[in-house]
């Protein structure tokens, strides 16, 4: 069984770390076809942020995600740095305290991260972000208690909300500017998720 | 890129260091990418905090200065800062009597002015919010509150900087700001667009011949494009859309702003204004202190905005109260 | 043409109209094209004129006001004013006390000016002239006179302007005038042209990664054209040629001005004030009151120009006097 | 013989204001390729403040010269029309109280007129200016006394300064910052005179 600790992040944050430094260029593209094209490097800032605190990573979870979303609102001002902050912040508040957090709590944690970052960003499900990502992890992982079962169930579910979403046009953000020119094309905080997501599945 | 520079991701700090070297009894930045007055915060008096992208000077850094503003944080250009920033912001604007958060109604803003006020909130200092919203042409009016914030937020900053530097309290200030933010309705045109110096290319393409109306600050979409139309023309359609969206009658007072995107020279702005002049005379409303130049830009964008700010006798006084900073003073 | 306007025709004297619309408490058109302070002549006092083509804004009708000028006459755009409308300028600044007449070493403008002061002479109006020419690109030191007046002239105004509200009689007017001329050296650059209105076509070509260096207000050539540099490099070789010209020593006080051309935003002119502070202090001088905006200018060209202004005790206090006019108050 | 008089100003000036109209475009052009352009309309917008004012020409000679200068400084600050003036205002001075100036003192009068304006205009002769035409005029026309050899002679000499100085650079007024490329080109001020000349000389 296990569930999350320091250690458990400690062996995880670096391999996101090296997903989205290898991803940047891909996400800025991404952004840049319905952003302002920033979205790799506040990830690679941020991950850089988070790489720095790791060997000092406290051993209480919440607080060692605390730090995680501090390391992410000190390097930008992009919306996507502050509602992943917004969110890990809410799993901090739940975790607090605790030096170890059982996988099967992942999808309430997840869950009470959407909240959090619909009450932030006043974005609704449905409006093509990485809240429905997110949601559908949520919705995937629910009941599940082992690791490499939600991990699974979590790719799995980011890869089908991006196909359900593809044919839909962004509302909300910079990309619904683009209105249906958004159709067709991925949305990037969404793509952003799934490479974190699949870094921590592969071996 | 046409543009006077040195590393386009120096921009921002080498633009906040000359701004401070130029006018050190003005502006002073206490932590970087916060910009406060130089004095410090006057104990007693409610600060006013605003920030967002740069690359609107005056906006938004511009305006800190007595009968202003205390302090601003200031993100990349066309940015948001960072929490942090806006955090810092607060902090140097406190003067132990609260802080008001007064800023353009933009998602990435809003979201972390939101999220330093609650950090500030764990540190016992008291903030509110007004956002400006003054913008027509970026939702009609029954959204009203998705509007964007424009160079109406330039009153919002005069009136309530003018309350608080009266040393009224936090409610009475953040009453006077929403109160002007709700009087304040502008529209844009554009030209040709500019360039954000780390992205090196310009935020849109237009044609040699087209103009867009209703064009926001970093070139989001207007109503329509099509030809350049003369002044008067292009005067007259704008002050339309204002006057339907808050129309003025007999005896109305009402300041207007006539300001430049950049590069459109005041030559221009004057020829605009006998005409907006006229379309609120012919309304039957009084014109109080306009306002013609350049008061919130997107740097060389060419282009005008138009802003109409209804005065009541409250208003009207707080707008021709004194303030100054290196770009207006009254 | 990019332009918001009317009949190209009607460019001026529809810009003159909104100018005088917007701010009636500053100026006042007693006649066509003649620009004059709202309260008319002040008795008693020695009226400082100035003149020359539009498409300068604040230059020249715009440092019209107290502390400042008495009056300007105004040519088409980069158009000299004709004899006429010189000589009423002369006569509505005249308070009784004679009438210095100040303004850009151009040709046309010095043929019309000297020509409007015979006509004054026959009616019993004693004048002055001193002519501004600080642009160091415009000819080597051994034909100074020859040199054109760019920016510099709005010190000349600033300090004659402050002289003459304190009363000095006619003769100490112009010597101040002609002491702040002489303490005055400017070098400009542009990145690119503007349009004049009735011509339709931009002044000059220049490539889309080219910058001229000591280009004239009106696109007259430089000393040399280039690929565009990074702001630091261009500081420095605009500060290398004004201290040539003009060098600063340990103890010296200087004012300096750093001006855009029109359509160069703030931001890019604080990046250079950086490195023009840098300048003026290895040489071991002080700034005094810094200018950093838009205080001469080519409408929507693209560029900056820098100013330096050597001060003494007298030049200084003059500097800091009081002056008020609608886009400058110190 | 005869002379200058208020009616043969009357006869000759509306000939000059009509080849003035009609030159217009050519002397823009001209003036387009070495400055401003505006020469033409300064010479239109002249001629018609001149045309206006022939009903009411004094019969005093000078006076008669000094409306016609006045006509050029109220409608432009072009530099030729404040030297043609000058130039003008010159010879009215010497006309002045007379009402009839023998053509003899043509060449006498343009010299005088040559002085004023060099000195109004700080040029000199050889600078490529309207200034040589018409001290090239004034030497030509020395000594002689009647009207049709004095226009001949002013014509052929003209002709002969615009084929001089063709060659050469531009050493005042706006086509100076021209350097070299002003040689080859007619100096626009010259050209006006030209045309001036040749319409009183065509019958
Ligand atoms: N209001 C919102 N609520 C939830 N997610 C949002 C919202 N706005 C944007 N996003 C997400 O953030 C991503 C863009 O992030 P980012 O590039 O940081 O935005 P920006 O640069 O515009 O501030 C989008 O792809 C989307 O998934
Ligand atoms: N300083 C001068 N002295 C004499 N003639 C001059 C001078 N400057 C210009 N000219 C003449 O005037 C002509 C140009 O006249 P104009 O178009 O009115 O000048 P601008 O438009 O530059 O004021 C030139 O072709 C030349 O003959
Ligand atoms: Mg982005
Ligand atoms: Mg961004
Ligand atoms: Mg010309
Ligand atoms: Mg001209």
């Amino acid at each position: 069984m296990g569930g999350l600790t320091s250690e458990s992040l400690c062996r995880g944050l670096p391999r996101i770390c090296a997903a989205l430094e290898a991803c940047a260029d891909e996400l800025n593209t991404a952004d840049g076809a319905l952003g302002d094209g920033d979205l790799g490097v506040t990830m690679q800032r941020g991950a850089r942020g988070v790489q720095g605190m790791l060997d000092s990573l406290p051993a209480d979870v919440g607080m060692a995600l605390l730090a995680c979303a501090q390391a992410f609102v000190k390097i930008s001002g992009s919306t996507y740095g502050t509602l992943l902050a917004t969110g890990l912040m809410s799993a901090a508040k739940t975790c607090k305290g605790r030096g170890v957090v059982p996988w099967a709590e992942m999808s309430s944690l997840v869950g009470g991260a959407v909240t959090a970052m619909q009450h932030r960003g006043k974005g609704a499900l449905g409006d093509k972000t990485v809240l429905d990502a997110l949601d559908a992890v949520r919705a995937a992982t629910a009941g599940l208690e082992a690791s490499e079962k939600i991990l699974t169930a979590a790719t799995t579910a980011v890869d089908q909300v991006m196909d359900d979403f593809r044919g839909k046009p962004s509302r909300q953000g910079r990309a619904r500017m683009f209105g249906d020119k958004s159709i067709g094309l991925d949305d990037p905080g969404m793509l952003a998720l799934k490479r974190m997501l699949y870094a921590l599945k592969e071996d | 890129m046409k543009k006077i520079l040195n590393d386009p991701f120096d921009y921002v700090d080498e633009m906040l260091d000359g701004l401070c070297a130029a006018h050190p009894e003005t502006y002073a930045q206490p932590e970087t990418r916060v910009i406060a007055r130089a004095g410090g915060a006057k104990q007693g008096k409610v600060g006013i905090v605003t920030g967002g992208g740069s690359g609107h000077l005056p906006v938004f850094t511009g305006y800190v200065g007595p009968g202003l503003l205390d302090a601003a944080a200031i993100g990349d250009v066309f940015a948001s800062p960072t929490v942090e920033q806006m955090a810092g912001a607060m902090r140097h604007a406190h003067g132990g009597a609260g802080v008001l958060r007064l800023y353009g109604n933009y998602g990435g803003d809003v979201m972390n002015f939101d999220m330093a006020g609650e950090m500030l909130e764990m540190e016992d200092i008291q903030s509110t919010t007004v956002l400006l919203a003054d913008d027509v042409a970026s939702a009609p009016p029954n959204e009203a509150e998705k509007r964007r914030g424009v160079a109406g937020m330039v009153y919002a900053f005069k009136c309530a900087g003018a309350k608080a530097e009266a040393m009224a309290d936090l409610a009475e200030v953040t009453r006077v700001a929403q109160k002007t933010a709700d009087a304040c309705r502008s529209i844009g045109m554009a030209l040709t667009p500019c360039t954000v110096p780390q992205a090196g290319k310009p935020t849109f393409q237009i044609g040699d011949d087209e103009m867009e109306m209703g064009m926001g600050i970093h070139g989001e979409p207007g109503i329509w494009r099509d030809k350049l139309k003369p002044a008067d023309a292009i005067a007259d359609e704008m002050m339309d859309r204002l006057l339907t969206d808050m129309p003025l009658a007999k005896g109305d007072r009402a300041s207007v702003m006539v300001n430049s995107l950049g590069a459109t020279p005041p030559e221009e702005l004057y020829i605009m204004y006998r005409r907006v002049k006229r379309a609120i005379e012919n309304a039957g409303a009084a014109i109080v202190m306009p306002l013609v130049g350049r008061y919130a830009t997107s740097m060389e964008m060419t282009g005008v905005t138009i802003t109409l700010c209804k005065l009541d006798d409250e208003l009207e006084t707080l707008l021709k109260a004194p303030a100054s900073c290196a770009f207006w003073s009254v």
